[in-house]
């Protein structure tokens, strides 16, 4: 019984940690920042040091070029890049990858899943319509082709790819740049990743082939994209955490560090105590997505919803530790903080899976 | 409690709402945060000639000259803010400067500096905040010298709102660094013409640049620019600041934007269905910021009837401010999780809703919490000046640092 | 314009808060709470000086007895009874009133009403059912009698008389001890006022015989004795606050007072900063019932759940400020505790009078 | 993460699971605020004799023997709760005093006193808090003073647990009046027989007297009935309350509160319509709770594997106890806001609900949430072991007490 880091687990973190540490400087994040939103969010230097670090690769078999080492690394993988608030596309790839695992035919995971270990193909996801769909969006099948509209397509513009949900839960696979199909930037408060619309007027679309149903694989699909997202805000809040207890060490106010004033002492305590346990439930959760197949999405929910909210408090009051310097764009602790503001809302905030958790545990209709 | 006026205020009431009417067409658009242009200007000196700008500053220094009266004052807020009218100019100069050289300010320096501020023609901003100078204020490094018969200025302000657009600065400074902490600071008015003065646009996380910083460096200004005595800047900055301290909670604004929030749950669908009856436990939170909202609109109510009567409303009046920042950032984020992913969009995107004010104000309530005194400094003063709690013991360091010269680091 | 108290008020409010500092001593509220259930929430002489302090005459007309100075002053009283834990049954028989002057006929209020104000006719509420009904207890019409059953009545031993609603909505008045009726207290937190369960079998009946409609006068007594439970809650967490703040001034650790620790502090700050605007809105609320009556249902709604909230915050935060000794019997603490908590729960908690408030707004069906 | 357990482990679970069906028609009922019972004690014997309770404890001190395992401690108290069967006894002999005996003790003490403790036949309280000395446990005024082979002690003690049914009590007294503060304590062992001691029960909010205070009047115990130095008292305590504070989070028994709540919401109805489905803002609540009850059981695993590998948890293992305990609060609060009016039964009420556990225990968490270390000191333990913060500077005043004796006061 190891409910924990293993050895490997922590050479792996330690080897992705000290690689981003090294890439992602807050300066990168800034210029990329800074960028159009048509290059915003994407850093394509990075993204191929992450294929040579075999980070796009764990839950691919050997047989496609991966390491098939599982679900649970790449959580900690998503964990620390939000970390550093990465300009990657890793929650839409990791997400699609696991789709084409699940549900591709031989044929698409031959075609696919070696590709993707290199880093050249990336995918967006069109999956917010299956969630909760707004402003009337919906992604329709007529014969063969794709019609419709999706919103807030994560890691939209970097992809290669699109993996696509119809509006009955089928999933399938566009192209980026197919004919009939329109992608457009959406501008948000997280410039660190790329967010596009898409609207497909007859667009060339490939489904899923493998043998898993159709319900069954939405299900395991958003289940992997929420753990990513819940992972992706607990590495961002740690971050903030650990920024405002630095500063609290080092600002001076009335004739002492900050740190030593109770109240800013037990925002600080009151932050980890939050985070602690946050872990251990989100390690759950990307564990079960490997081997607790019957909790998958249960787990998913749950800690997407508790990740997003305890995010939002942690990203709140890392920031007022700051005082005005958190409100600043000097010491740039907004993007953290905007980050975990995306992460909360997509896939369904913390409202909306607390009940889909409900309905999964037949607590309601 | 009666909520009704008697008829001297109604009366006064007909005649506001009778100005508005006539008038409307004449009001520039929501004043945003540029220089005030000459329709404004207009707009202002419309307001002061009928006593609804400047009210009850004195005719000789270019005001309406009325007696003060809080209920007339309310009055006139509450009919323009309901009929959406720009109440005229705002800004530091009228609302810190006029006040503080009404009271201590030398003759001259009332004829020279109100009828320009209270018009738009002269713009003021504040120097007060430092780098290493925040919630503790009077930690500050700037300093002045005396020179023949000038002080000459060096060091660092941060948090300058309008410095880039501002004719002038009121500005704390330490003119006396021997003295204990409190004692060594003075209140200059300096000319942002001066030479020497360069202001640097400091962004924030909203993406705008609507404060600054300002550095100086051999900054020289006559020593008559001076506000009070020397030493004694402390003083002087402080009845203002208390001024701004409560002047941060607007319940009228805060109530129309809770009923914006409405009209965000009623407007956005999750597969066509309204948030409002889709999801409950939205509308519970939406409930609960509705209690206060409503909460902190009748405690506004009954602070002006304490000031009305002349009585200090203690306690009641200290939270205020930790009250409403808190709730105005509440609300941003109901609307913000009504919108779900679309309550991400910010800068222009075409589905950006309501001018994209809830990611904004998400973020500035949460720097109104910080700014202006942290809300943790909020509850120090809630405490010992409204419950008579002790201030935490001084350290030994402490008790150094406030007797003792600044140190020279 | 006058949002506040009158000289007038206050002279009452001082007087009403002098007379119940001497009279319900803790030793006092002790006494009454250790006696057995028959007995316990109900000081007889008490009851009578509050007769003669003409605090059960404020909302009567003078022509009935009473001084006819509005419903304010009777929700200023509940909040200061709530500051002392009063064992007197005030919301009952002030709430019945209010019925009565509403919706009584002539012939019924000139029975009851200077009956009332002398202190000898005390109400229970029997008006649970109307808001929640719970275990299937309703109270019927059969003919002329009532039948059935009704739960958590208000006051339910000292009174004389039951104000109770049918599951229709009818509010009407039955005698205690009458035949048919079985009237058994129910055994809750509150020790300081009583509560009870009646069974009706066939039981004699008198319909209210004034002119308001029956649902406007239910809405219209519900939102009375709401509001008086609300100033209940007020009174008892202003207390449960000073005595926090008092006892914070007054204990020592590591050598110093604890409340010039900042974590105390802030504490009491936080207790304050709520408790300051919640009064504003209870008085807005209690102005509504006699003043602004359109708003009277919705404001005794809000009020109600916000206070409920609140109180039972402080209540927390005020006994932990207490350390050991607010989880003790010694400094009786909990009396207040008990009876916030017990405000909270009756006749709708937060949740059940915001989705009412929500109602009243057309914000949902 | 590997959540298997190796073959060792699963023969080792199965020979619990096989102990506990052929021999759970012997357990007691779960064990109450007594005095342990003959059932009571025959069980936990049952218990030692196959390991299961005392089971690291030395043979020769009438444990079980075994090397300390804490994959098998934690299998063996999964399955005892999981089956709800009785643990054996527990109380704060054999928690708090058999360990510090283990370590700290002579040999005659672990011979004397740790056999018939950990049998049930000798039953301890514990002496340590005073009402001058809550969360500041140092500042102690109870005196023992050396007369002869004696120890005379004198002073009052409080929060002491199951004292009316004691046998002994292991205690701090200052016998150092003129050492600084920490230094003064001796840690005695107290015959609750001797003449001179009185225990009045002490009344807490929930109507129980489960606490007692403790008065000593001369009361006299041998100079041997000492362990550890003189003025080492606080060391010898402070070994045992870290273990105190590590234990006050139970995920197994918050898991089984949770699903209690969850039958709540299930079980209650408005107009026959369960809560459940009637109120989605109490179903929100459940999801919200429900989420954080799974962060504390599988943190609790966490923290197993960190024991398990010699690990120390550092903060992740410092904020069980604030987590669990204002968790635990909460659950009690949901369930009783369910029930609405009937949430508020309690004593004997017909109508009462499981046994009235939900009032009970809404304000036995708050009492564990205050014991122990208020909230507030352990966030303050939390960020200065947990995150490294530095403690607050010490005023003049707590320098002078900490150094120089003790107020007579």
């Amino acid at each position: 019984m190891e409910f924990g880091l293993s050895e490997d687990d922590r050479l792996l973190q330690d080897s992705v940690v000290r690689f981003l540490t090294t890439e992602v400087p807050l300066d990168r994040v800034r210029e990329l920042a800074a960028a159009d939103t048509q290059k915003a969010g994407f850093d394509s230097a990075l993204w191929q040091g992450l294929a040579d670090l075999g980070v796009l690769g764990l839950v691919v078999p050997e047989r496609f070029g991966g390491s098939g080492q599982g679900f649970f690394l790449a959580a900690l993988v998503s964990e620390a890049l939000g970390g550093v608030v990465a300009p990657a596309p890793y929650v839409g790839t990791s997400a699609a990858t696991w789709a084409l695992l699940l549900g591709g035919s031989a044929a698409q995971q031959e075609q696919a899943l070696p590709e993707i270990v290199k880093g050249k193909r990336r995918y967006a996801l069109a999956l917010a319509e299956t969630v909760a769909p707004r402003q009337d969006a919906a992604l329709r099948l007529q014969g063969n082709t794709l019609h419709g509209e999706s919103l807030c397509l994560i890691d939209a513009l970097p992809a290669t790819h699109i993996l696509a949900a119809t509006s009955d839960g089928m999933l399938g696979v566009v192209e980026q740049g197919a004919a009939g199909l329109a992608m457009r930037p959406m501008q948000t408060i997280d410039r660190t990743r790329s967010w596009g619309l898409m609207q497909a007027n007859g667009v060339s679309w490939e489904p899923l082939g493998g043998d898993m149903p159709r319900d069954q694989l939405l299900r395991r699909t958003l289940a992997a994209a929420r753990v990513l997202l819940a992972a992706d805000t607990l590495g961002a809040a740690q971050t903030m955490l650990d920024k405002a207890v630095a500063y609290a060490k080092e600002r001076k106010q009335f004739s002492r560090v900050i740190a030593s004033f109770q109240a800013v002492k037990h925002m600080c305590a009151e932050m980890v105590t939050e985070l602690e346990p946050a872990r251990s439930l989100l390690w759950y959760a990307a564990h079960a997505q490997d081997h607790v197949v019957e909790e998958a999405d249960l787990m998913a929910c749950l800690a997407k919803a508790h990740l997003g909210d305890i995010g939002r408090e942690i990203a709140r009051s890392a920031t007022e530790v700051h005082g005005g310097m958190g409100f600043t764009d000097l010491v740039g602790l907004h993007y953290w903080f905007k980050r975990i503001g995306m992460d909360r809302q997509l896939l369904g905030g913390p409202e909306l899976t607390r009940e889909e958790a409900a309905r999964l545990q037949h607590f309601v209709q | 409690m009666d909520l009704t006026y008697d008829e001297r205020y109604q009366a006064f009431r007909q005649e506001v709402q009778r100005f508005i009417t006539e008038h409307r067409h004449l009001a520039p658009r929501e004043i945003g945060l540029e220089r005030p242009s000459e329709e404004q200007k207009r707009w202002q000196r419309l307001l002061i000639e009928h006593g609804y700008a400047a009210r009850t500053i004195p005719k000789e220094y270019g005001g309406f000259g009325a007696p003060m009266d809080v209920l007339e004052q309310f009055i006139i807020a509450d009919e323009f803010s309901t009929a959406g009218v720009s109440q005229g100019l705002s800004g530091q100069g009228i609302a810190m400067l006029v006040p503080t050289l009404l009271e201590l300010g030398t003759e001259e320096q009332k004829k020279q500096y109100i009828p320009p501020t209270i018009r738009g023609d002269m713009v003021w901003c504040q120097g007060y905040s430092e780098p290493n100078a925040g919630s503790d204020l009077a930690s500050l490094r700037t300093s002045a010298r005396v020179e023949g018969d000038c002080f000459v200025i060096n060091g660092q302000k941060i948090w300058t709102s309008s410095a880039h657009f501002s004719d002038m600065m009121f500005c704390l400074v330490r003119t006396e660094p021997d003295a204990p902490k409190h004692k060594g600071i003075s209140y200059l008015l300096i000319p942002m013409t001066t030479p020497g003065i360069e202001v640097r646009p400091l962004m924030t996380m909203t993406g705008d640049a609507i404060f600054n910083e300002v550095f100086f460096t051999d900054v020289k200004v006559p020593v008559t620019n001076i506000v009070g005595q020397r030493g004694e800047g402390w003083k002087v900055a402080n009845a203002t600041l208390i001024y701004e301290r409560g002047m941060l909670g607007d319940p009228n604004q805060t109530t129309n934007f809770y009923k914006r929030v409405v009209e965000v749950l009623q407007r956005e669908t999750i597969a066509g269905e309204s948030i409002m009856t889709r999801q409950p436990q939205l509308r519970e939170r939406l409930l609960r910021l509705q209690g206060r909202v409503l909460a902190m609109r009748f405690h506004g109510l009954r602070l002006l009837t304490h000031f009305s009567r002349m009585e200090m409303p203690g306690v009641a009046m200290l939270v205020v401010k930790l009250y409403g920042t808190v709730l105005n950032h509440e609300l941003a984020a109901l609307a913000i999780d009504a919108m779900g992913e679309l309550g991400t969009l910010y800068d222009k995107d075409p589905m950006l809703r309501d001018d994209g004010i809830w990611q904004r104000w998400y973020m500035f309530s949460l720097g109104l919490i910080i700014g202006g005194g942290t809300s943790q400094i909020q509850k120090n003063i809630i405490s010992e000046r409204g419950l008579g709690m002790p201030r935490e013991p001084r350290t030994p360091e402490e008790i150094a640092a406030s007797t003792a010269k600044q140190p020279q680091s």
